[in-house]
């Protein structure tokens, strides 16, 4: 029971992160209809933007390390702990939930000027070469990244409170080995809140529904005299941000690296597709179905059944749903049939 | 570096020997061939053999690394530590290694009297990446040997390629039992260890740390490198008296393994041991520490997790959460023998850090080619292959070595790490447990099977 | 007006490109792409793009799962080599079934589905080809060491000739003639002078003519007569069987395979070709297949020393810059070549490469024009779109 | 004699009845005019001609064979071609090769491999295309691409894209919708030529202008029924025809 329980947590969690990523996604290519390689590399500049803080954050004074004279070796000492003892001891801790500021408003220039930059001229342009483009572009931003912060992994920290597990047993009386790590909760939660935040702004502020609209038909909203253009735009940066901030918040389960943005990429067009195109609620089903589906296949029960059947449960599921819905779990007819 | 294609022998020397079919087949080769039926007018045996350096003044090495994907910072660190094997093997720099290695054949003028040239290529840690930028320093750029790779998976691939086309071979970083066991080739030669060598070397350390009763759970990268490591550590901790209560598959690349790492929360097990390597251990054992495994008392015991093949790159990327984890590595920098001085201050010296394991093979390897070329008197590659055959050599930081006839294995001394709890540096993230003397690693050559063929290809 | 090339045009193309291709080690030399390994991939990559365009360039669908049907064609080529006998003919006819097979399952299911659907159930059927071949397949595929020959291998029928076993893994080879090296170029590019030519003839005849049909106007087709469930499975399989042809070629001339042959990253990579090159056109994806693997064999390989001898005439501080900035791009660095590559191509010549040569034969032609005082010369018969 | 005759057809779509009860009769030769106000069920009246859509009830025959089930290519080789609204055309591909691909479909059945004889040496096709293009008046844009064709010219190509296949029974949906006054005209006059050759046509139609230049016979359709069926100019008067259209054309 408790295992089961566990898988469903764990189910939960992988697929907080697959429907945050997807969320994204859905919005620059289900619903703007650019075939976006890029949106990788979008997660992977979030994840960077943490990196990025915690470097700021922690530049050093180095005291050396007399006993080595081949090189120069040392022991780092922040400057914001010299400076200001605990407190800076304090603000380096944070620096993962500092970071959800701090990318924000690069994640939303970024987005922004990609979208005015480049994919602005592609929104007409043939889906081959929406995906050259972008997969250039990809490759691009990895290699700065690489260029930057080098090949290995590198490791974020949650605040110290939120580093050990909930003992969720103890809670419900069901014994001690049910805890779940607390960041892991953090996220689903985050992921549920940035999900909601994102709905309530598409279906409550004219905003979103001048956006939704001019998603089902792009030319009536012209004919109102709305300049739909540079809402796209808008939206292109909100993608931009959602993606970053799904990103940031995976560093300290994930240590990135500059490649992560690749890893997640089939898998979040495959949680766009399964769940519909053009449809964010399908997006956020496919996200959390497919996360939930991945942890029972990786029970060790299901596998020696099926063996290998955790390798490929995503694109099993992802078949069977196309095979049997058409256009996925919620999609629109015509959105990318052609 | 001028191109000099066809100035190559083009067809192999294989298909020339074999007769009137490959001359009429390579007849629209040969047009465009002025010098590849040269090779038959040559009487000497050593002018028989692909990209012999003749009389050119150099000889021209190939290094074959990881420069884009996961490994390429790994695969940086190979690459430095070639550049300052060549610069040592033609009299540059402080000669590093040269001073302590022995028994010495290299004079520091290069070897046989040739400068020491090379060439690079990017394995893009895949196989047929790496075969393709091999067969381009073998096919084009005529090099005598070639070395490098960060996985057992290339280095297999490598090796069958060096068997076929006749040019040795000496492997980077590779540590499944198959690449001297069952994937032995005569052209290939491994200076790493391998898991087997992990096992016999962790055990009587697990032993001493954590008893003869303990219950432990293997979580294993599902290919062959990881199956090969879960066995022998699995059938060294049964030695001891370990329970084995579950060994679980994890897919290579997993990114997110908790739906691997809860059931171990109910299992009973008091060890994890995660057979994973590169990201997938960073990763893996982030995971681990995140869901309180180290906290957990099971059985009255601490829950203790266990990390068979150590990297200090690896150690980087988990980052606090490798204080304390116990694994096995070939090499570390702080060793305190001649060789390993000799060695970390000049890469020290030269880049601003220290070398890393993977570093320090490729460093050797390079060494002890070039060693065997001076001692046989040629790049023959079979007479070189002899002469690093049951080559035994001190100095180059595992204690005294012996590369074996049989497999084409070092047999040395191996590292039992732990991640420093206290580190002194930023370099300073493994502390040696113990040396295990090379008596204790040893094994069969016969274990695990395997034919290293001919000595003529 | 677009101009229908007549047979006399595609004579003519054939004519050169099988001059062109037949010549590579001779004017590859020079760029330093001119040893046989480059020259086979060349060939072999030209070769899996070529089939790949027919399906994509002509019908319009997007598969990004081809890399299965290379893989299982080399897979198939390395058993018959394993279990049948070293001739690479075998293993080529097994290999080209086996894709094919394999191409009108996957094809039959897939197909169901148009557009982006139809990209991913590609892609998923691919991806869980991948996994399983790197893992639970094993005994099939040997893993991430991928399938290799070995001494002891049945090899029937050699060894019903054979007099004495054997002491080494003998070659691949065409009835005798070793196929590593240049005449394992040369048997690649014969077969994708073929495998061009019929790519040639189907785009030329009715049943191309209905395929881009399909890819223009579904609609219309349905009420046209023409079931097109059929034609665009006979252009899947047909793809497929060229991706399973590259994939027995790769294993002639390197009798290994590997599971990541089937990753969707190898996937792409055909996808990336074609349109660099110039989806729909026919010299368009060998073209992009050759300068991808030139990027990835030869760029790859400067390195700084390589650098410091190609700016070793200029005065040392402008050649330690040079090679500082230079050395960003090539070495390690020549993803981000490749990359910024894609982007440029894509920005200003949508259409890929080729369009890039239409476009500079027409300013040529223009300007030749203009020099010819408005006298028209229509030297249309060496016109490099005849491709198209 | 009829070539098409439907009985007894429903259709509903979420519980609204686009057709009820509709019966309807085309004769052999006949130029059979539908004509009826917006949504009156006109375009799912013909859906239902070409297997795009199925009836709930009801029967549609076609020379005696049921159409009920069969998809629409099937229908196409029996002989039924249609034109849409708005052109469907290849926009991709030039005249030319539009109006090879429906001969290649008449003469080589709904699936064929020709992938090795030249299309442009195939000069049965080649002959056939080309006349048709002549006869529609677009034979010197012979070589460029559809998609770069007017609205009228693009109605004109997919007219020949379906004489070329000589139909039984030709389905046009609105051929003259969006057209210039001049365009009209001249879409009336082909039509009138192609009647020379003796197909039957259904023709949906707003423009009376149209209706009564061709028509033979026409069908009132409001409200997913027949409400009144005769000669073009018994219709003109008849009062249940004024009340559907209500406000609407004045006829």
């Amino acid at each position: 029971m408790d295992s089961f329980l566990l898988q469903i947590l764990n189910g939960l969690d992988k697929g907080g992160a697959y429907a945050l990523i997807a969320l994204g996604l859905t919005l620059i290519f289900g619903t703007l209809g650019v075939v976006n390689f890029a949106h990788g590399a979008l997660f992977m500049l979030g994840a960077f933007c943490a990196v990025s803080l915690q470097k700021l954050l922690t530049l050093s004074v180095k005291v050396k390390d007399e006993s080595i004279t081949f090189f120069e070796a040392y022991k780092e000492v922040p400057y914001l702990e010299q400076w200001f003892g605990q407190t800076g001891t304090t603000i380096i801790e944070y620096s993962v939930p500092l970071s959800i500021l701090f990318s924000i408003p690069i994640m939303l220039a970024i987005g922004l000027i990609m979208e005015r930059g480049l994919i602005k001229h592609f929104y007409k342009r043939t889906h081959a070469e929406q995906i050259l483009v972008t997969f250039g572009l990809a490759i691009v931003l990895q290699e700065i990244i690489k260029a930057c912060f080098g090949a290995n992994p590198i490791p974020q920290t949650p605040p110290e409170f939120l580093t050990g597990s909930a003992n969720l047993g103890a809670w419900l009386g069901m014994g001690d080995n049910l805890v779940y790590p607390w960041w892991r909760l953090v996220y689903l939660a985050f992921a549920g809140m940035l999900i909601s935040a994102v709905f309530a702004f598409l279906n409550y502020t004219t905003f979103g529904m001048v956006v939704r609209a001019g998603m089902q038909d792009r030319e009536t909203v012209e004919l109102l005299g709305i300049n739909i253009d540079r809402r796209f735009t808008i939206v292109f940066g909100l993608a931009a941000v959602v993606t970053g901030l799904a990103g940031v918040m995976y560093t300290p389960i994930l240590p990135p690296d500059y490649h992560i943005g690749m890893d997640f990429l089939v898998l979040s067009f495959v949680v766009v597709v399964v769940g519909g195109m053009g449809s964010l609620r399908g997006a956020v089903a496919a996200g959390f179905l497919l996360g939930i589906l991945q942890s029972f296949a990786s029970m060790n029960a299901v596998k020696s059944i099926l063996p290998g059947i955790d390798q490929i449960i995503i694109y099993l599921v992802a078949v069977i749903i196309l095979l049997v819905r058409p256009r996925g779990l919620m999609g629109r007819k015509g959105v990318m049939e052609a | 570096m001028t191109d000099k294609p066809f100035s190559k022998s083009i067809l192999t020397r294989r298909s020339m020997l074999k007769g009137a079919a490959g001359v009429t087949a390579g007849a629209g080769a040969l047009l465009l061939n002025g010098t590849a039926p040269m090779t038959f007018t040559r009487d000497a045996w050593a002018a028989q053999f692909r990209n012999d350096p003749g009389n050119n003044p150099t000889v021209k090495f190939g290094f074959n690394v990881p420069q884009t994907g996961p490994y390429a910072d790994e695969g940086a660190d190979e690459l430095r530590a070639y550049l300052l094997a060549v610069k040592h093997l033609n009299g540059e720099g402080d000669g590093g290694m040269l001073n302590t290695m022995k028994p010495l054949s290299l004079k520091g003028n290069g070897i046989l009297g040739k400068k020491v040239d090379f060439v690079t290529g990017d394995t893009q840690t895949k196989s047929d990446a790496a075969r393709a930028s091999a067969k381009r320093m073998i096919e084009k750029d005529g090099v005598t040997m070639f070395s490098g790779g960060s996985s057992s998976g290339v280095a297999i691939a490598v090796q069958s390629l060096a068997q076929e086309m006749g040019v040795v071979f000496m492997c980077g970083l590779t540590h499944s039992n198959d690449t001297t066991g069952k994937d032995r080739r005569r052209y290939g030669f491994r200076h790493f260890f391998n898991a087997y060598q992990s096992g016999a070397a962790l055990g009587p350390v697990l032993k001493d740390e954590m008893g003869t009763e303990r219950r432990a759970y293997h979580l294993t990268a599902d290919y062959t490198w990881g199956w090969s490591q879960e066995e022998s550590i699995k059938n060294t901790t049964e030695g001891l008296g370990w329970e084995t209560v579950n060994t679980v598959k994890t897919p290579v690349g997993a990114g997110d393994f908790s739906q691997y790492i809860t059931p171990v929360l109910n299992s009973g097990a008091d060890v994890l041991i995660l057979n994973h390597y590169g990201k997938d251990m960073v990763n893996s054992l982030t995971q681990a520490v995140q869901f309180g495994l180290r906290d957990k008392q099971v059985n009255g015991k601490n829950f203790e997790i266990v990390v068979p093949l150590f990297s200090r790159l690896m150690a980087q990327g988990a980052g606090d959460n490798i204080k304390g984890i116990l694994g096995s590595t070939n090499w570390n920098w702080t060793l305190q023998d001649e060789g390993s001085k000799a060695f970390v201050k000049s890469f020290g010296q030269e880049y601003g850090f220290p070398p890393s394991q993977a570093a320090h093979t490729c460093y050797v390897q390079t060494l002890l080619y070039a060693n065997a070329c001076e001692m046989a008197g040629t790049f023959y590659p079979p007479e070189v292959i002899k002469a690093l055959e049951g080559f035994n050599f001190d100095g180059m930081g595992n204690g005294p070595t012996l590369y074996r006839a049989e497999d084409h294995q070092c047999i040395k001394d191996v590292l039992v790490v732990r991640g420093n709890a206290n580190p002194s540096s930023q370099f300073d993230l493994l502390e040696v447990v113990q040396q295990v003397p090379r008596s204790q690693v040893d094994f069969s050559p016969t274990l695990f099977g395997g034919e290293l063929g001919p000595y003529e290809v | 007006m677009t101009k229908q090339p007549t047979a006399r045009n595609d004579l003519l193309l054939m004519a050169v490109f099988t001059l062109a291709i037949l010549t590579m080690p001779i004017w590859a030399a020079p760029f330093g792409a001119g040893y046989p390994d480059l020259l086979q991939k060349f060939a072999i990559y030209g070769l899996f793009a070529v089939g790949f365009n027919i399906l994509f360039g002509l019908t319009g669908y997007l598969s990004f799962g081809h890399a299965a049907f290379l893989g299982v064609g080399s897979y198939t080529a390395v058993w018959s080599f394993k279990l049948l006998s070293m001739n690479v003919i075998p293993a080529v006819i097994f290999g080209m079934m086996t894709s094919g097979l394999f191409a009108l399952l996957i094809g039959y299911v897939s197909l169901r589905r148009s557009g982006i659907y139809f990209s991913i159930l590609t892609l998923a059927f691919a991806q869980m080809s991948y996994n399983l071949a790197y893992s639970v397949l094993t005994p099939i595929t040997n893993g991430e060491t991928g399938l290799q020959l070995a001494i002891g291998d049945a090899r029937i029928l050699d060894n019903m000739f054979a007099s004495e076993a054997a002491t080494a893994i003998p070659a691949t080879n065409l009835f005798g003639i070793e196929m590593s090296g240049y005449p394992g170029f040369y048997f690649c590019a014969a077969l994708l002078i073929i495998g061009f030519y019929i790519a040639l003839r189907i785009t030329r005849s009715p049943l191309g003519t209905i395929l881009k049909a399909i890819k223009s106007n579904q609609n219309r087709m349905n009420y046209t007569g023409l079931n097109t469930r059929p034609y665009t499975l006979t252009a899947f399989v047909i793809s497929g069987m060229y991706a399973g042809l590259a994939g027995c070629l790769l294993a002639v001339t390197d009798p290994l395979a590997g599971a990541e042959r089937m990753q969707w990253t190898a996937s792409g990579e055909v996808v990336l070709m074609t349109i660099l090159g110039g989806v729909g056109t026919l010299l368009g994806p060998v073209l992009g297949a050759g300068i991808i693997k030139y990027f990835e064999n030869i760029f790859s390989s400067y390195n700084d020393q390589v650098l410091h001898g190609i700016f070793a005439f200029l005065p040392d501080p402008i050649e330690n810059v040079l090679v500082a900035i230079t050395g960003l791009f090539v070495g390690d660095g020549w993803h981000l070549t490749l990359g910024a590559l894609f982007m440029v191509i894509v920005i200003f010549l949508p259409g890929g490469v080729i369009e890039g040569f239409t476009r500079l034969y027409s300013w040529v032609r223009a300007k030749v024009k203009q020099d010819a005082g408005g006298n028209s010369v229509n030297n249309g018969k060496s016109q490099p779109q005849s491709a198209e | 004699m009829s070539i098409l005759s439907v009985n007894n057809v429903n259709k509903s779509f979420a519980g609204l009845k686009a057709l009820n009860q509709v019966n309807l009769e085309v004769e052999e030769g006949s130029v059979h005019a539908i004509i009826g106000p917006n949504g009156a069920g006109k375009s799912t009246l013909l859906n239902c001609f070409v297997g795009r859509l199925i009836p709930d009830t009801g029967t549609v025959n076609f020379l005696g064979q049921s159409l009920l089930g069969i998809t629409p290519h099937a229908i196409n080789q029996a002989g039924v071609a249609r034109v849409f609204q708005t052109p469907e055309i290849f926009g991709d591909l030039t005249l030319l090769e539009n109006v090879k691909i429906p001969t290649l479909a008449k003469r080589d059945g709904a699936f064929s491999l020709r992938a090795w004889s030249r299309i442009d040496q195939d000069s049965l096709v080649t002959d056939k295309a080309e006349h048709i293009l002549e006869d529609v008046g677009l034979i010197e844009k012979r070589d460029i691409l559809a998609g770069s064709l007017s609205r009228g010219d693009k109605r004109r190509l997919e007219l020949a894209m379906c004489l070329v296949q000589d139909p039984k029974l030709l389905l046009l949906d609105e051929p003259t919708a969006g057209m210039s006054r001049a365009d009209t005209n001249n879409t009336i006059d082909l039509l009138k030529r192609i009647g020379e050759r003796g197909i039957t046509k259904i023709v949906i139609e707003h423009d009376m202008h149209v209706v009564f230049s061709l028509a033979t016979k026409v069908s009132v359709l409001a409200q997913g029924t027949v409400i009144a069926e005769g000669a073009p100019e018994d219709m003109k008067g008849d009062p249940r025809v004024q009340e559907a259209y209500l406000g609407g054309a004045h006829l």
